[in-house]
């Protein structure tokens, strides 16, 4: 990571913030998810705090979001509700869906989060669509479209950047490669003598590839685009490369064994992001040790909240089944 | 004065959307060659000279990017009405319609909202062959969260065209590729038609012939051989396949006794199935005979025209089917 | 020595895809994450250790394009078996699927020839909501060229598959998720049943049950119930939707007089409407009820257990049902 | 066009045979249209002979091509038969496709001609597999993919090249970018700051740009591409370009006065592939006058037996309706 601070103090804490709550959320859902509280498919998005942080701090309130499967932590760093989104989880009606969506369809629209997906490769349409929207109501929003390297494999990836890029659209693709899709390595799936991002370049959008475990990074890399597609810059490209430290999802036993070694999954907690930047922030003396903590004691707090109210909520009525089919 | 003139259905739904376009600024077309060109089937002719290159799109060739934008776009202000050239291209955008669009209100909980229309030209009759004359209303009107239209006049048209556009909810409005030519009277002034009401367009006592879309013409002319045989068929025709108007069927069936369901899809697991299970069903006691059921052919549409023309079901065949009713 | 083990239904389509995969060295399988990890339900465990990467392939997450390259390899030469992960994800698929694989065949006018399977993950039950969770047969039973296999049971999941696999047309082969688990007898040797013969699950004599796929044990247990109230029911599996047995099926209907038909897509325009239709129509003066329908609530699969388990038809719904055909 | 002959006599003799035999079918067709005995859509290939001829001339008889809706100039070039083309346009039951297919689905299985297709990009998924089953096979065959420009904004593009370049398929993707899509101009639709080969180059794949016009020029690269392809060295990207000199299709008024000018047609058709061939092979003294004039003859000879067999054939049985819709 950079050894120069060059952003302000609110923003570094709220990025760790966010880091830190998108974890331990994580955490929790697993956790409750064992003991059959969470219920449905559960994919944990741990190890990869850091790009759904740095690219929604980079974003305004009103702009928009599309997100995927594993989606929980885009939700948390748009600035989402946990307590919300772990009742959905929960299959409650206080849920974020009223317990109708689930994981994979949390969303928020008043904050521009307009839904996480069960499509691999869902949101594309969806995000180039909202910047088309923004673009004719002439609002100054920016879309970012997150998605994973498997996901970069949908043909629908395609056809939306070449109508972004034609109609110069505020619109910021941002491919999450962890390395993985479900339990298949990135480049038994995908042509990798190629970066993701030359798909994007082939339709005129700048591209970049950022360390994905590095917040400021990331944050760095999506202000430029974002800020570049607002100014009428049209849509941009970002690879973030980083690792999925949980299996696929919570089926996906012993966190991965069949695809990958202990070795490997080893070497990767050790430059997991959030330890990674709480480190940046003490050795760079942003905040003190106390500080972090009482930062962490906040979340824990938070988190405390939402398993409260998960726990606290009633699942849906039978009569919610017919209700919510049309509007 | 209400001011009403001849129209063919493209000029009918040209009207429909040119009044819309003017009355809400949310509104925008799109579609391949719909803009400069104007559409295949010139349905949006002068459209974009009309209203600009911002509200009437010209896309690329990329039906499932397309139906996708529409979807964003519509959860987020805007009210797309997409044109997909020939409904065979929805194979293409059937995650888009069916997984997102059909799903996105119920899935957040009532959150999003996706007002959007899709046109589509449907039926064979064009010598086009077997993928650009399918009429897959079947299968759409078999999603809960769309709605399915099916005019068969002008006058239908341009009423279900606005209701369609005015919908919260994802709209497939389905139009006979055949019938762009078909006249009829429409006002000029704005009305609407409500989606889930059926019409009837011909009374009678003695047989009920339920008839879609470019159906409705057949089975009107049906219905006139029949008068000539002493047989009185009632036309009912749907107009929308979801909601559907069963009660309006049924009033039907249980006056007359007898029923035939007509529908140019393929007749298998198509939507003849549905209606004649539905007045099995709930007209049970009412039924003096079986209720009939006549499709397009179960096979890809040919490409040679006589061929082509045997699939397509006619007035022949409706004639037959209801003689058959009544012993004869 | 005919040696019949108690297998899973996944157990059993491995068997299936193994013994095949041994016998025609043109046969391959391809499926995101079928290889190395053994698909997401274990379904091809073990099998690319045995066969091989190029007889079991992992492929990248692009479903047009992975059916789109087996209709390519079915022309020339090769008989693929791809795994379409969930059933849902077909909608991905469709043109490759409706467009060209099913109707190659006849728009050459017999040239062509698509021997290509592609198995499919169906159905509700895993708390998986509205994307993970449809059962669309209904519109591929719909599509004249292609076939519809729906197994109820390993026998039949083992012995249809094979079936499916030489036979020289598309066929969907629709898998039950959760009857993945489901254990029964199945026999180690080689045995094919022919696509479009039904199977009487259960003899009767007072009211008939046509239930596909997982139903068929909803319908059986349901069954076990109205046996105990002095109701004899007749389990009735299609087996497959296309080809349908449509004389079994009407068989047991002219004896019993009574007919529920049960199954797990969305009951508008869905496949309880055909079946219905064709008893209602060709039964009609054998029927002494109106022909009943049970079939997956009309509504996006929600995610909230008890909400989804109302969504899938049950024992109780097919025994009310049934009472409610002899007045009671 | 180069002004070194460096391709033997038979060949080029080919090239111009199979060209003008195009041309005069295309001719013939529209011709017949007009009366009413061609039936159907009718998309012509008038203007861009040189794409088919120089790729299909570069292929070996069992290699695959997979066409489009435009696809009489593929069938030829592949030594399709025109009397059976004829007829099959013409809606008989002598047809390729017993008049059932018509001109989108025309097919000659033994040929290897997989089949025209009514699906803008309907043959990126057929090319692939065959290309795939090929290897599988190890039959040494090479697959050709013909696609307009406006097709390579269908996902599915994408897709097949992902794997095609993954699995090293012997595949050649080629782009007959003729300027138009339908009604719609080429840049209007489609991402022209960076050449559709960009496109296939972010797969890998060794691109070049043509002049879709020379026909010597498309056939070396065909047949470099082929070669490569062949010998085990993956998949190849060709954009040749070339202009549409008639309407979309018979429908289309006025040659397409809805988007073009005059005088861009006029400037076009002194462009065209077939009389600059001609010329061409005059002025490098490979054919005499009268040489051509004999190629000519043939041709017309040709064309006047498939006139006459298709006119002199039956329409299909109304018992054939149901037939082959199973195998
Ligand atoms: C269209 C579709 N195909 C397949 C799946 C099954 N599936 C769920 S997640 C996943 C892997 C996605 O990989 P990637 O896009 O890299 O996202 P990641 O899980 O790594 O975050 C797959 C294949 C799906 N949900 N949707
Ligand atoms: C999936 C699909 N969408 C739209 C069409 C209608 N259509 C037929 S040809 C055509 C233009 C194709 O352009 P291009 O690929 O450049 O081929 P060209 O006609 O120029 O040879 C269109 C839009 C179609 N047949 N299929
Ligand atoms: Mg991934
Ligand atoms: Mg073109």
């Amino acid at each position: 990571m950079s050894d120069v601070v060059d952003l302000d103090k609110a923003l570094l804490r709220q990025l760790y913030c966010r880091m830190r709550l998108i974890r331990r959320f994580e955490e929790t859902a697993e956790e409750l998810y064992k003991r059959g509280t969470v219920v449905g498919l559960l994919h944990l998005y741990i190890g990869e705090e850091a790009v759904a942080t740095g690219v929604c701090l980079a974003l305004n309130e009103d702009d928009y979001i599309t997100s995927t499967h594993r989606g929980h932590g885009h939700l948390i760093a748009k600035g989402g509700d946990v307590k919300r989104l772990l009742a959905e989880l929960c299959g409650r009606v206080t849920g974020y869906c009223r317990g109708k969506g689930g994981s994979m369809h949390a969303a928020d629209l008043r904050l521009g989060i307009l839904g996480a997906n069960g499509i691999v490769g869902g949101g594309f349409g969806i995000a180039t669509g909202a910047a088309l929207s923004a673009k004719k109501r002439n609002s100054g929003q920016v879309t970012v479209c997150f998605f994973g390297d498997g996901a970069a494999n949908q043909g629908i990836f395609m056809e939306v950047m070449n109508m972004a890029a034609l109609w110069q659209l505020p619109v910021v693709y941002v491919c999450e490669n962890n390395h993985f899709g479900e339990y298949t390595r990135f480049d038994e799936a995908t042509v990798a003598s190629q970066p993701i991002g030359a798909r994007a370049a082939a339709f005129g959008l700048p591209t970049v590839q950022v360390d994905g475990n590095d917040v400021i990074a990331v944050y760095k890399a999506a202000k430029e685009a974002v800020d570049r597609a607002r100014a009428g810059g049209g849509p941009g490209f970002i690879e973030a490369r980083t690792y999925r430290l949980r299996g696929h999802h919570m089926g996906d036993v012993g966190f991965g064994r069949r695809y990958r070694t202990k070795e490997e999954l080893a070497d990767r907690w050790r430059q997991e992001p959030v330890a990674r930047f709480r480190a940046w922030l003490l050795e760079n003396q942003v905040f003190s040790e106390s500080e972090l903590a009482e930062i962490e004691a906040t979340v824990e707090a938070e988190m405390q909240e939402a398993v409260d109210y998960a726990n606290g909520s009633p699942v849906p009525d039978l009569t919610e089944l017919t209700e919510h089919v049309y509007a | 004065m209400p001011d009403t003139r001849e129209l063919t259905m493209a000029e009918a739904i040209r009207e429909a959307l040119a009044e819309e376009l003017s009355r809400d600024p949310t509104l925008f077309l799109m579609g391949e060659d719909i803009g400069r060109a104007g559409g295949v089937f010139n349905v949006t002719a002068g459209l974009q000279d009309e209203f600009g290159k911002d509200r009437v799109m010209d896309t690329p060739i990329s039906e499932a990017g397309i139906a996708g934008l529409a979807v964003g776009a519509a959860l987020t202000g805007m009210r797309p009405v997409v044109e997909i050239m020939f409904s065979d291209f929805l194979t293409l955008a059937m995650d888009q319609i069916v997984n997102q669009a059909a799903k996105l209100h119920y899935m957040t909980g009532g959150q999003a909202r996706v007002p959007l229309v899709i046109r589509t030209g449907m039926g064979a009759g064009r010598g086009a062959a077997a993928q650009h004359s399918q009429s897959l209303q079947a299968w759409m009107a078999h999603i809960p969260g769309l709605k399915v239209v099916m005019p068969a006049t002008p006058y239908d048209a341009k009423g279900l065209l606005k209701s369609a556009i005015r919908d919260d909810n994802p709209v497939i409005f389905l139009e006979d590729k055949m019938s762009y030519s078909l006249k009829g009277p429409v006002p000029g002034e704005d009305y609407t038609i409500p989606l889930g009401v059926a019409d009837v367009k011909r009374t009678g006592r003695d047989v009920t012939l339920v008839a879609t879309s470019s159906m409705v013409q057949v089975a009107l002319s049906a219905a006139e051989v029949l008068a000539g045989e002493g047989v009185s068929a009632e036309v009912v025709d749907p107009r929308t396949l979801k909601p559907l108007d069963k009660e309006a069927i049924l009033e039907s069936v249980k006056k007359t006794g007898r029923a035939i369901v007509i529908d140019e899809g393929y007749l298998s697991y198509g939507v003849t199935a549905e209606i004649a299970a539905i007045i099995a069903d709930e007209a049970f006691d009412y039924l003096d005979a079986p209720v009939k059921r006549i499709g397009g052919a179960d096979v890809p549409v040919p490409m040679a025209p006589a061929l082509e023309a045997a699939t397509i079901p006619n007035r022949r065949q409706v004639v037959e089917t209801a003689r058959g009713l009544f012993g004869r």
